[in-house]
């Protein structure tokens, strides 16, 4: 696609599908991932991006194939919207020895080198550097590349945020900073952790253009981030979007969420990205009853299929222990 | 004597100082509200208000720094730091200014502050979420470093370390909370190591979540007819040298245990300050067993191989009788 | 004084000889320091005020004497407008056992009690969470006094900034942030190290009142002090202030000054902050030409006595090297 | 063979580094138009420009992070931490990301960058300026740390680095940057290392700052009718075993000389695996000296007492002579 279409939406049947499908992916294989959870099948952190997924599914088609994507411990959904194939995902899920990270990582620390997908941080904030580097990388070497950096509003208050953001804008980098503003960082709501709750108004300090959009409409953030891009291929700035979201699930499975009421869960779950944008491109005609249940069938059956990768999969030998820590063995 | 967990040990241990002096108060990520990352704190929040079980924005240095201000300025706080994983963002202020200001102060000024971090691993948290660092913060003079192992250890250390004048870091580790156990009276001391097996044939050093392993190792070469002693030493800076040496006087032979990487390990302290103090009296090289150096991986059967285990402990014990020359 | 009192500036014949005596006494200090450091009496890092004198003198007569005070490691004009006795700050430059700190901390530690002044601090930005901390004290413990922090531009770049003003504002704390602004961090210019030049801008990103203010007068520095603690007493929150300055000397004793020009530093000692001053107050008919003898010959005369002070000032025994490292001893 | 100054090696290093790859830039506090905290990058920018040689803004964190992310995008970043007393701010970024990414990854990324830092005390710079703390990172799997002493090294260790596929730091002692010599044609590894002087009596193990004073209480011993072997560690992680352990095994006497604070010390480590390793070869217990465990105060004599200095390497060498029993 050519740089000028692809600052554009076209939204069509096709793109319509295409997107719902990403969304009903991610969310089904979350929901098998907290059911083999409970199984002791996936072990250690697991953080669910249910409710979440309109975001990177409306970010990743913006970027290209050889930009770069760095996210977070709850970064499923970024991995699948970013093209990681679901075997490697679910069997590093497992640990195994056929996942994406070879099982090293877990569930917190997907990587991939074919699609530019660099983690997977489980220290919040600790990406946004990484983030300016590889944009700095591109820039000092002609690449005309972006990179895209996932993190949550809670992240906003650590000291490496303002550190990033402002050596992005200095310099000039092709960033893209997106906020995913779910509102609460584990059990601390927004407004205990921010005197200043419109995170998107931050960049000001930074010179860097901000804006702050629904992150449940799936429309929108594509049109957003498509905008973003745009701007910052043709300026080679960086750019900073604020997504407005709301995570279902609990933070992670250990938290009984005494935080919150369930009042307040249901209805985020009411507008929530997959019934609103199925509901409307049913409506407006885009797409059928049948598709949907099409894509839930198509879904299901991939998922499986990953299921049973990862339990075919192998277990790295123990006298592999220490491979993987500097170069030697198999760089 | 009521059975309690470790846990419930930490939580009753801040309930009664929060209780005992006003000044004291309870800081970090996710203490209230959430109820604490390991459920330490569940219901303080409702018990003592949101100003002395204070949420933190995500910003280690930034409230460890209050910590320390705070310190200075008469009150008594215990930060939490959600682990010792997160606690290199707050390093600066630890090392640069708890650690220092008592110094280059002349001795004007000191930081009477407790910090208090969740360690170790053992969870497949993985790489960046299992570090076990407490020997490794061993190194900083001007601070003290706690490691409690025992039910009233992961109570009464927080007691003493609220009295003493100078900044005290409390490492509880993660694979202890649901341990389970009774409380005694006695109060603790945070200046001794603990002998938590009497033995005479070779001495057993370890601290933390090690310990319970340690232990099950002691048994184990017990059966085999080894006497072990194994010391818990409690209080991992400043080292209580008069209760490790005497030991190791005692049986002539030693193998430290400790989940830290082995390089550069509290363990090397140890084993260097034996070869020091009681070279002439062993009867066999000190040996260590401690974590693989590889940062921790997360499918379970390489963290196991990564970490100290009972018969790596019983192997390296029993090495200490081989080789004899 | 009452607060009412404190908050206005009266500016008679007294206040304006004070003012001028007290940027006087500093600037000849640490032109005494300087030549202190050519002899090697004086070692490590020294850094001089000389050109800034306008802003701890102005700031600190709008604070009370319970009140706390945070400064860097170019601090010697802080704790002498502080109240800090020049004999003992000048056996601290010494290393002397009589120093402010015992001789253990020299020109970047300058400590003390009673006036509570609490460092001194060397490294960029570490003073800001302290100076929270300080002021949480304060709040908690009831206490109606005020934390003025001084840090210079540079360390707004750093993570300790943005955690340290969140805090202060998310918690409504009495935190006056004092902004040096000479707009050079050792060699780095600030066009070169933000891309928002305006520092007092960022306080927003926090919800904080801030002014930017000119730092080579000394009446406006006092004036807007005095007003932001009067707003901090009022609100119990904390207030910004950025003063804009300019450092006469080189950085440190290492510095050639290779980043700017020769004129550069005429232009602005042409406005400095005591000649700017006394001309001012001259001709103002506030001052004589012969108080400003008076106050150099007085001003001489101390820094003589304080000299001979450190001269005479003995060396703490070696036996006592690892003293004040944790209580034991002299607690 | 010319005359040149350890600040100078480390100048030109950068200088042929830049010039051989393109890939390669420094960035850092200063670098530029100041010419470098001390000195080292003086002219470059002049040479190679604003976009190669990049003054940072104040943020460790953040440009060694983005070092990290640029090295994983292609370059060969060069990042110069002013100081090892800054480099806290940046250690999460250290241990949490570079040092573990290759391994987090399942070996599809690596992280091939070089952190430069200028460590040690001896200047006068009190408490917060005055840390060691090169043998402390040593701890850290993942990374390698280099502690050039000689002006060969200086000069050729960075081209090793930059060589190297993962993270390496390299700690430049400030005592060091005004020392001259000269620089031989030989290549460095950056795996093995030295023997700066042969001997037979014992062996003392050191490096960096305190390689000189090393070899001065050597000169001491000698005339003393004690002939040392001095070692230079050089590489402090991964150490080579090798080369300490067969000159103990040789001369069977051992003292360790280490500028950082001793417990917890790099010094105990050696310790430790010299006992695991050739205890039975021992004649003496293995000696230390270390720095007082204390922040480093102002006044020279004070600092001076603080850390090793030549009296006290000659009398723990003679004391390893005095307590056979
Ligand atoms: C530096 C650091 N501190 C604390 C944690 C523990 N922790 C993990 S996730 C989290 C909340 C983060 O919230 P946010 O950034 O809003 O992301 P979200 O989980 O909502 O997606 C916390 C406190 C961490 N991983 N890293
Ligand atoms: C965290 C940290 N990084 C680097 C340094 C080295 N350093 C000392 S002063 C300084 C410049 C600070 O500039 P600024 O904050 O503007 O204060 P000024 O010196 O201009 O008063 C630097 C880089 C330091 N002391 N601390
Ligand atoms: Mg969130
Ligand atoms: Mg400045």
């Amino acid at each position: 696609m050519t740089p000028a279409k692809k600052a554009k939406l076209h939204l069509n049947r096709g793109n319509a599908l295409d997107r719902l499908k990403m969304m009903i992916r991610i969310r089904r294989f979350e929901e098998k991932c907290a059911e083999l959870y409970t199984q002791e099948k996936i072990r250690g952190f697991l953080h669910l991006y249910v409710g979440e997924e309109a975001i990177a599914t409306g970010v990743m088609p913006a970027l290209n194939t050889d930009d770069a994507v760095v996210a977070t411990y709850r970064e499923h959904g970024h991995a699948l919207a970013r093209g990681l194939p679901m075997n490697a995902v679910m069997a590093e899920m497992y640990g195994k020895h056929e996942g994406c990270s070879r099982g090293r990582g877990g569930s917190m620390h997907l990587f991939h080198e074919p699609t530019r997908f660099y983690g997977g941080n489980a220290i919040v904030g600790g990406g946004l550097p990484i983030a300016v580097g590889l944009a700095l990388a591109d820039k000092m070497l002609g690449h005309q590349r972006v990179t895209a950096c996932f993190f949550g509003e809670g992240a906003a208050a650590e000291g490496e945020f303002h550190e990033s953001l402002n050596l992005a804008a200095l310099w000039k980098l092709p960033v893209l900073f997106i906020c995913e503003n779910n509102l609460y960082a584990m059990g601390t709501a927004l407004a205990r952790s921010e005197s200043e709750t419109d995170i998107h108004t931050k960049a000001a300090s930074y010179k860097l253009p901000s804006e702050s959009i629904d992150g449940m409409n799936v429309v929108n953030v594509e049109a957003a981030a498509r905008r973003a891009v745009a701007a910052i291929r043709a300026d080679q700035g960086p750019y900073f979007l604020e997504y407005r979201t709301y995570r279902f699930r609990a933070h992670s499975m250990f938290d009984a969420q005494l935080y919150r009421g369930a009042d307040e869960t249901k209805e985020w779950e009411a507008k929530g990205p997959i019934v609103r944008f199925r509901d409307w491109a049913v409506t407006a005609g885009l797409i059928h009853a049948a598709d949907v249940e099409a894509i839930e069938q198509e879904v299901s059956g991939e998922i499986a299929k990953a299921v049973a990768f990862a339990e075919a999969g192998t277990w790295e030998p123990v006298r592999e222990l220490t491979r993987d820590v500097i170069a030697g063995g198999k760089l | 004597m009521t059975e309690l967990s470790y846990r419930d040990a930490v939580r009753q241990a801040l309930i009664d100082a929060l209780n005992a002096d006003e000044r004291v108060f309870l800081m970090g990520e996710d203490v209230g509200s959430y109820g604490g990352c390991y459920a330490v704190s569940k219901g303080l929040l409702e018990e003592f208000g949101p100003e002395r079980i204070r949420d933190t924005p995500l910003s280690e240095s930034g409230f460890t720094g209050a910590g320390i201000g705070a310190a200075l300025g008469g009150l008594r706080p215990i930060v939490e730091i959600m682990t010792v994983n997160f606690s290199l963002l707050a390093l600066d202020q630890i090392m640069n200014n708890a650690a220092t200001i008592r110094h280059m102060s002349g001795g004007q000024f000191n930081v009477p502050l407790v910090i208090r971090m969740a360690t170790g691993a053992g969870r497949q948290l993985a790489a960046q979420h299992s570090h076990s660092l407490e020997g490794w913060y061993a190194h900083i003079p001007g601070i003290k470093v706690l490691a409690p192992a025992t039910i009233d250890d992961a109570y009464g250390m927080l007691g003493a370390a609220l009295a003493d004048p100078d900044p005290v870091l409390i490492f509880e580790n993660v694979m202890l909370y649901n341990r389970a156990g009774t409380r005694s009276d006695t109060t603790v001391d945070i200046t001794s190591a603990a002998v938590r097996r009497a033995g005479k044939d070779i001495t057993l050093i370890t601290y933390g979540g090690s310990l319970w392993k340690t232990l099950e190792a002691a048994e184990v070469l017990a059966s085999e007819g080894i006497d072990a002693e194994v010391i818990d030493l409690r209080v991992l800076r400043p080292l209580d040298d008069a209760t490790i040496l005497g030991s190791v006087a005692n049986t002539r032979r030693a193998v430290i245990i400790d989940e830290g990487w082995r390089s550069g390990s509290l363990a090397a302290e140890i084993s260097a300050r034996i070869m020091e103090s009681v070279f002439w009296e062993l009867d066999a090289p000190v040996g260590r067993v401690c974590t693989a150096e590889v940062p921790i991986p997360y499918p379970k059967h390489l963290e196991d191989a990564a970490l100290p285990q009972v018969p790596g402990i019983v192997a390296a014990a029993k090495a200490t009788f081989g080789t004899t020359k």
